[in-house]
């Protein structure tokens, strides 16, 4: 069980990266980053586990999540801020009414 | 610690009261000039009041500053005290010049302001008895020089970055072998650093070297000053490349010669500084030759006449070091009387290219006089200041190589050879057009001229004064008890020198016969076989936009030019290419949005775990 | 059996995530995610982390999500931006993505190069309750800080929408 | 006394709210400038009790897991100094503005206080969030798109970092069963460090770190984040958040956690020798005043790191020395490049020219900086840079130490271009009717470049006292 774990964090990153990377939808982009902390989460837990010191696990995995909810609300507060710009979510057009 | 009035307290004024005149002369309001010149005025009177009470005094104390060897320490002896009275006087005579001068033009406060810090760090760096405090004091100098070249005016800008980045770069070089010294030294007191000429020392030498003729003027660190000399303030070119440089670059030159490493006569140093010397005496003397324009042709005699003082030091002989000295000396003060002279005929008649000069030495007669002096001293004449100092340059140089010997023979040719022609077509002749409003300048121009002019015969008629007062103590043990002041003592030398001149004479009465013009003086040298096609490609500029390299390529064939286009190549071009396209090239990496920053943290990811796998 | 029982929820986690990427809809996708979120609680609960599960299902799955529909209902983009991005382009660009995963799975499951990985044990002594409150007591304060610069966010951000 | 760094500003947000109305909205200034000035002064007396009894007590414990070291103490005090100013360059901005300016600055002062001071690497983790959404938030403000487009990036690349430094510490706490910097410190020896495991944290870790510090090539975010917010933002940002964010973060890990691992110290030193060189030759590209000063912050941060890498005493010694330097110095030519675009309406290099006869303070400060920034004795840039480069000399760093000096010529280059273009020249007849800044323009940039002067020439005197006391 060691391995399979760390194994499904692995493909949560890679999932999380890619689609960070080719996305071009700024809503699309949070999702990815809160796919990328879910693997952040299982990790956590699982250290917990491993090391039999769930309570503080728990409590770093608590902060986390509040810290992450956080940044999402003022994330989305930009994203919409962004869209009364340009009219569009798409990040190429952020670049184009920049020139 | 001290008293406010003791002598080690006293030398911190050198410093301190030009540095405060300078801030005093920036807060003045913009538009009065009188009150400006006059403080400074008052500012460099007060410096010289200082050097001469300072003068042949000898104190010293070190002020624990920071780690690292950097202590706050100044000694006063002998030789730095008679280089703080020179530049005292000098500095002294030239704002005086500068009063007449400058009225009228742009960034007045500027130049005076600078002019007084280049007082201030010129003292406190010859003063300073620790590399790196002088090293500070030397650096503040590559400032103050890019700030006075700029006061210029038009077209200023680019030769100020010329020369800010060539004397950087030097300077660069020196900071390194500075370093070296303190490596190897395990100190950077000056007064405790005695070094054999050991690889790494020699390797430190030659760097430290470098910035020091460089600092003077030397090839192939020389190219901005020709081109300064039209850009920059005359006074400027009179104060900082003809006098101050010289006087601090060859101080240094021979502070490291004498007293930080042990330089050998004959040794491998000794040659690489005497064919340095040689080199830059012929090419620069070369290039001075065919020159049309007055500053011009000064500022290449400047250069060429540097070659002399490194030529005299690196024989390491005695008398070559007394020469080099002497010669340093003596320069300073020709070469500043004929800067003022050549600002007083550009104030006076409007212009500096030859060919529209002649016939001033009716109008201005004493301007006339003091040029007449000052050619004669640096053609070497008897018994002007320069003819004693080059004929101990020359004994040195022959005891140590004859080949050395004929360069700096050639050169004394073509320096009498080209002040003739200077002379003769600026002062004589005919007028080539209208000067009947030209008048002589005015009083506080002349003065300046007339006393360094005066000092130039003293130097010469009774040269025991200079030599034995100031410059052998320099030397103490190494002298043997020999003395070189009075006549020359090798007469056949003389005979040879006189021979010289008398050539000179004859090739420019050939010369003006020839062309009927006082300008084709040295017509027949320019156009001569072979030299003619070289000057013709330097003249039109086909290889160099800023026309630096004009002089490589006289007698010295193409591989020289080469040489010297692949230095400008380096210093214009290839530098700024490089950092412009490594910009561009990381501009447009780095330029795209949100994927792009998140793919480029990926990559970096990458380049760590490689750096590590390296590493591990 | 309670292994097997995590093998699947793994398996469905990793599932899910692909569908966030792969579904066109963003509405969708951010369902997508919740069921995710959801999942994880369970295997949080099961790992025996309940407080933090709580946490993961009422903060992650709710609060998020709600913060997710809302923006999409101010940028009122369920069908704008989805047009802008090309059906086929689309599937070519995320094609690959389940074959990746199936891939590196693959090469993980062979190789097993995660299993010299070491931890330590130690014995529990504290709830969760007093680790919270005792020793990461720092972390608290932290997150009140946070939590007051996101209400000073929200608030910024939002405000001069309504002015408009 | 750690925790009144944290409680005073937040007793400040509490207050202000309290006696919310809209009268009283213009005292919120005011509490700003005595927020600051309470941690100034704190800051200075702490500075004073550590180096008064310097080598019997250098680290003071408080009950909870806070502590202060001379080094945090003097960023403590430079955090107020940079919130100070930034707070008086806003001054003249309509009184709800300030209301909401102020208490973020707040918050952003407990995030870094908080940062500063702690002593656990989740705790770090916690504050630096903090910091981070304080920072969105500002950048955010301006609501352009710009700005917005900048805040973004910052929040997108800060969450990727947020997502390795939480990965690596799961490591760390895996491997060691513990977050505390002294116990990590105890048990990462360097045999540790040859396991896997542990280097897959430390890449991880050093990502993480160098995205928050905007090292190259994690730095894209830094040019979009400094050069698109308001005055005041910027100068709080490339004076001090990033770097009591990430910078400080890297230092005081590489001081108390891995002393004993050189792995981590040549890969930021090698990481910090590419942001000298990349961040200088991108500035020199640049078109745009303010990118090209945040070009130049990237370059000079790597001197900060490459410092820190060095492992000795001297090495950290020059790293917070060029920390401070660096805030005060780069703060300065914020407010002024703030400044003139405030009076000309222009940022772009091209457009300006000619301001030195109009704007006379602005430009000569600008001069002051750009000299220190270039490492130009007597300034204060000089006695870091100098101090960086012979403790690279020192560890063997010979080639880091030879390319750090030559990449002050760069610096030197593009400030050239920068001033050349931007004060000096002549007045072109657009900005004939140019006035000089207004009055917290000046004062802020005539305080900074004061301390610049006076750090030059003060400091030889302070290094002299540390060397007696026998530091290095």
């Amino acid at each position: 069980m060691l391995s399979t774990i760390f194994l499904i964090v692995v493909l949560l990153y890679i999932i999380g990266f890619y689609y960070l990377i080719t996305t071009k939808n700024l809503i699309r982009i949070l999702i990815a980053l809160e796919v990328l902390t879910k693997g952040l989460t299982l990790t956590l837990i699982y250290v917990g586990q491993l090391t039999g010191q769930m309570a503080t696990a728990q409590s770093m995995v608590i902060t986390l999540i509040i810290i992450e909810v956080v940044i999402l609300a003022v994330a989305a507060g930009i994203i919409v801020n962004i869209f009364n710009h340009t009219d569009s979510l798409d990040v190429r057009e952020i670049f184009r009414k920049n020139k | 610690m001290f008293g406010l009035t003791s002598l080690e307290t006293s030398l911190f004024y050198t410093v301190i009261i030009p540095a405060v005149t300078a801030l005093l002369v920036f807060t003045l309001p913009k538009k009065d000039f009188l009150i400006k010149s006059l403080v400074s005025l008052a500012g460099v009177t007060l410096n010289l009041i200082l050097a001469i009470y300072l003068f042949g005094k000898e104190a010293s104390f070190s002020l624990p500053w920071t780690g690292f060897g950097l202590n706050f320490s100044f000694k006063l002896y002998q030789f730095s005290s008679f280089i703080i009275l020179a530049s005292a006087g000098f500095s002294f005579l030239i704002v005086l010049y500068s009063v007449a001068f400058m009225k009228g033009r742009q960034l007045i406060k500027q130049f005076f302001a600078f002019l007084l810090i280049t007082v201030a760090m010129v003292n406190g760096a010859v003063l300073s008895n620790n590399l790196l405090l002088m090293l500070f004091f030397w650096e503040g100098l590559l400032i103050t020089t890019f700030v006075l070249i700029f006061t210029g005016g038009k077209n200023s800008f680019s030769t100020a970055v010329k020369a800010l980045v060539i004397v950087g770069v030097s300077d660069l070089l020196m900071t390194l072998g500075i370093l070296m010294i303190g490596w190897i030294a395990g100190t950077f007191e000056m007064d405790q650093i005695n070094l054999p000429m050991t690889t790494w020392a020699g390797f430190a030498f030659v760097l430290v070297m470098i910035g020091a003729i460089a600092k003077a003027g030397s090839m192939p660190f020389h190219t901005w000053i020709p081109d300064a000399a039209l850009a920059a303030p005359l006074p400027f070119m009179a104060f900082l490349p003809a006098a101050l440089e010289k006087l601090l670059g060859i101080y240094f030159l021979a502070r490291i010669s004498l007293d930080l490493f042990q330089f050998m006569p004959g040794s491998g140093m000794s040659i690489m500084m005497m064919s340095v010397g040689a080199i830059t005496i012929l090419l620069a003397v070369f290039m001075a030759l065919i020159q049309k324009d007055f500053k011009k042709l000064l500022s290449y005699h400047a250069i060429s006449q540097v070659g002399y003082m490194i030529l005299g030091i690196g024989t390491a002989l005695p008398v070559g070091i007394v020469g080099g000295i002497f010669h340093m000396i003596n320069h300073a003060m020709y070469k500043s009387t004929l800067f003022l002279t050549g600002g007083s005929v550009e104030k006076q008649a409007g212009t500096t290219d030859l060919t529209q000069l002649g016939g001033l030495g009716r109008k201005m007669p004493v301007t006339f006089t003091c040029f007449i002096i000052a050619a004669a001293a640096i053609s070497g004449v008897p018994p002007l200041n320069g003819f004693f100092s080059k004929e101990l340059v020359f004994d040195g140089a022959l005891e140590s190589g004859t080949i050395f010997y004929i360069a700096a023979l050639l050169g004394a040719f073509l320096t009498a050879a080209s002040f003739l022609k200077l002379g003769h077509s600026a002062f004589l002749g005919k007028p080539t057009r209208d000067i009947s409003q030209v008048k002589e300048a005015s009083l506080p121009m002349l003065i300046p001229m007339i006393v360094i002019a005066g000092f130039c015969v003293l130097f010469g008629v009774y040269n025991p004064l200079p030599l034995q007062n100031l410059i052998q103590p320099v030397l103490g043990d190494r002298l043997a008890g020999h003395d070189y002041s009075g006549l020359p003592h090798n007469w056949i030398l003389v005979a040879v020198s006189v021979v010289v001149l008398l050539l000179a004479l004859a090739n420019h009465i050939y010369g003006v016969r020839r062309t009927k013009k006082a300008i084709g003086a040295v017509d027949h040298i320019h156009y001569a076989p072979g030299l003619k096609q070289m000057y013709g490609w330097a003249e039109k500029r086909y290889f160099d936009p800023y026309d630096i390299t004009r002089f490589f390529v006289v007698i010295f064939s193409k591989i020289l030019f080469g040489i010297d286009r692949a230095i400008d190549w380096f210093y214009d071009k290839f530098c700024v290419w490089v950092t412009t396209t490594a910009s561009k090239i990381l501009k447009k990496a780095f330029s795209g949005n949100f994927a792009a920053s998140v793919s480029w943290s990926l990559i970096g990811i990458v380049i760590i775990i490689v750096t590590i796998m390296i590493l591990m | 059996m309670n292994n097997t029982v995590l093998y699947i929820l793994l398996g469905l986690l990793v599932f899910s995530a692909l569908l966030t990427a792969m579904i066109k809809n963003t509405l969708k996708a951010v369902i997508a995610l919740a069921v995710a979120s959801v999942i994880l609680t369970v295997i949080m609960f099961l790992m025996g982390a309940p407080l933090a599960a709580v946490f993961e299902l009422s903060v992650a799955a709710g609060l998020i999500t709600a913060i997710f529909v809302s923006t999409i209902s101010l940028t009122g983009s369920t069908t704008k931006s989805d047009q802008t991005e090309n059906n086929k382009k689309r599937l070519s660009r995320y094609i690959y993505l389940p074959i990746i995963i199936v891939i590196v799975a693959g090469i993980i499951l062979i190789t097993k190069p995660g299993l010299d990985f070491t931890s330590i044990a130690m014995a529990t002594e504290d709830t969760v309750q007093s680790t919270i409150w005792q020793v990461r007591n720092l972390d608290i304060a932290g997150q009140i800080m946070v939590i007051l610069a996101g209400v000073f966010g929200v608030v910024i951000l939002f405000k001069e929408r309504s002015k408009n | 006394m750690p925790t009144l760094f944290l409680l005073i500003p937040f007793i400040g947000i509490v207050l202000l709210n309290l006696f919310y109305t809209k009268k009283l909205k213009k005292l919120a200034f005011g509490t700003g400038i005595l927020v600051t000035l309470i941690q100034m002064f704190l800051a200075c007396a702490l500075i004073f009790q550590i180096a008064g009894n310097f080598f019997t007590a250098i680290e003071i414990k408080y009950f909870i897991n806070l502590s202060i070291d001379l080094y945090a103490a003097i960023i403590l005090f430079t955090i107020g100094l940079i919130a100070f100013i930034s707070l008086i360059i806003r001054r003249h901005s309509d009184n709800d503005e300030i209301f909401n300016f102020t208490q973020l600055i707040m918050i952003i002062m407990i995030g870094m206080n908080g940062v500063v001071m702690v002593t656990d690497i989740f705790s770090l983790y916690v504050f630096l969030e903090v910091t981070s959404v304080a920072s969105f938030v500002l950048i955010a403000k301006k609501k352009e798109l710009l700005a917005l487009n900048g805040s973004f990036k910052y929040l997108l690349m800060s969450s990727i970092a947020t997502l390795m430094i939480l990965t690596a510490v799961a490591i760390f706490f895996m491997t060691f069963g513990t977050l505390s910097y002294e116990g990590l410190g105890a048990q990462l020896t360097a045999d540790a460090a040859v396991s896997t495991q542990i280097v897959l944290a430390i890449i991880l870790l050093v990502t993480g770190l160098s995205i928050k510090a905007g090292l190259v090539p994690f730095h894209m975010w830094v040019p979009d984040a400094y050069s698109s917010p308001s005055a005041s933002v910027s100068v709080l940002l490339a004076g001090i958040v990033t770097k009591a964010g990430g910078v400080y973060a890297i230092l005081r890990l590489l001081m108390v956690v891995f002393p004993q691992i050189v792995l981590i110290q040549e890969v930021f030193a090698f990481i910090g020798i590419i942001s000298i060189v990349a961040g200088a030759l991108l500035a020199i590209g640049q078109k745009d005043f303010k990118k090209m000063l945040a070009y130049s912050s990237i370059s000079q941060i790597g001197y900060i790191i490459v410092g820190a890498a060095c492992g000795t005493p001297l090495g950290f010694l020059g790293a917070f020395l060029h920390f401070f330097n660096h805030a005060t110095f780069k703060s300065l030519l914020f407010v002024n490049a703030s400044a003139v675009e405030a009076q000309t309406g222009y940022k772009e290099l091209d457009k300006l020219q000619g301001l030195a006869g109009k704007m006379k303070i602005t430009s000569w400060t600008s001069v002051v900086a750009f000299l220190s920034t270039a490492g130009i004795p007597p300034f204060s840039g000089f006695w870091s840079k100098v101090i960086i480069i012979i403790a690279l000399w020192q560890v063997g760093f010979i080639p880091y130490a030879i390319i750090a000096l030559l990449a002050s010529i760069l610096t030197l280059a593009y400030f050239l271009i920068l001033q050349r273009k931007v004060f000096f020249g002549k007045t072109s007849a657009e900005f004939e009717n140019t006035k000089e800044a207004n009055n917290g323009f000046i004062s802020a940039s005539m305080i900074l470049a004061i301390i610049t002067v006076l750090v030059g020439i003060g400091f030889p005197f302070v290094l002299n006292f540390l060397k007696i006391k026998g530091l290095f």
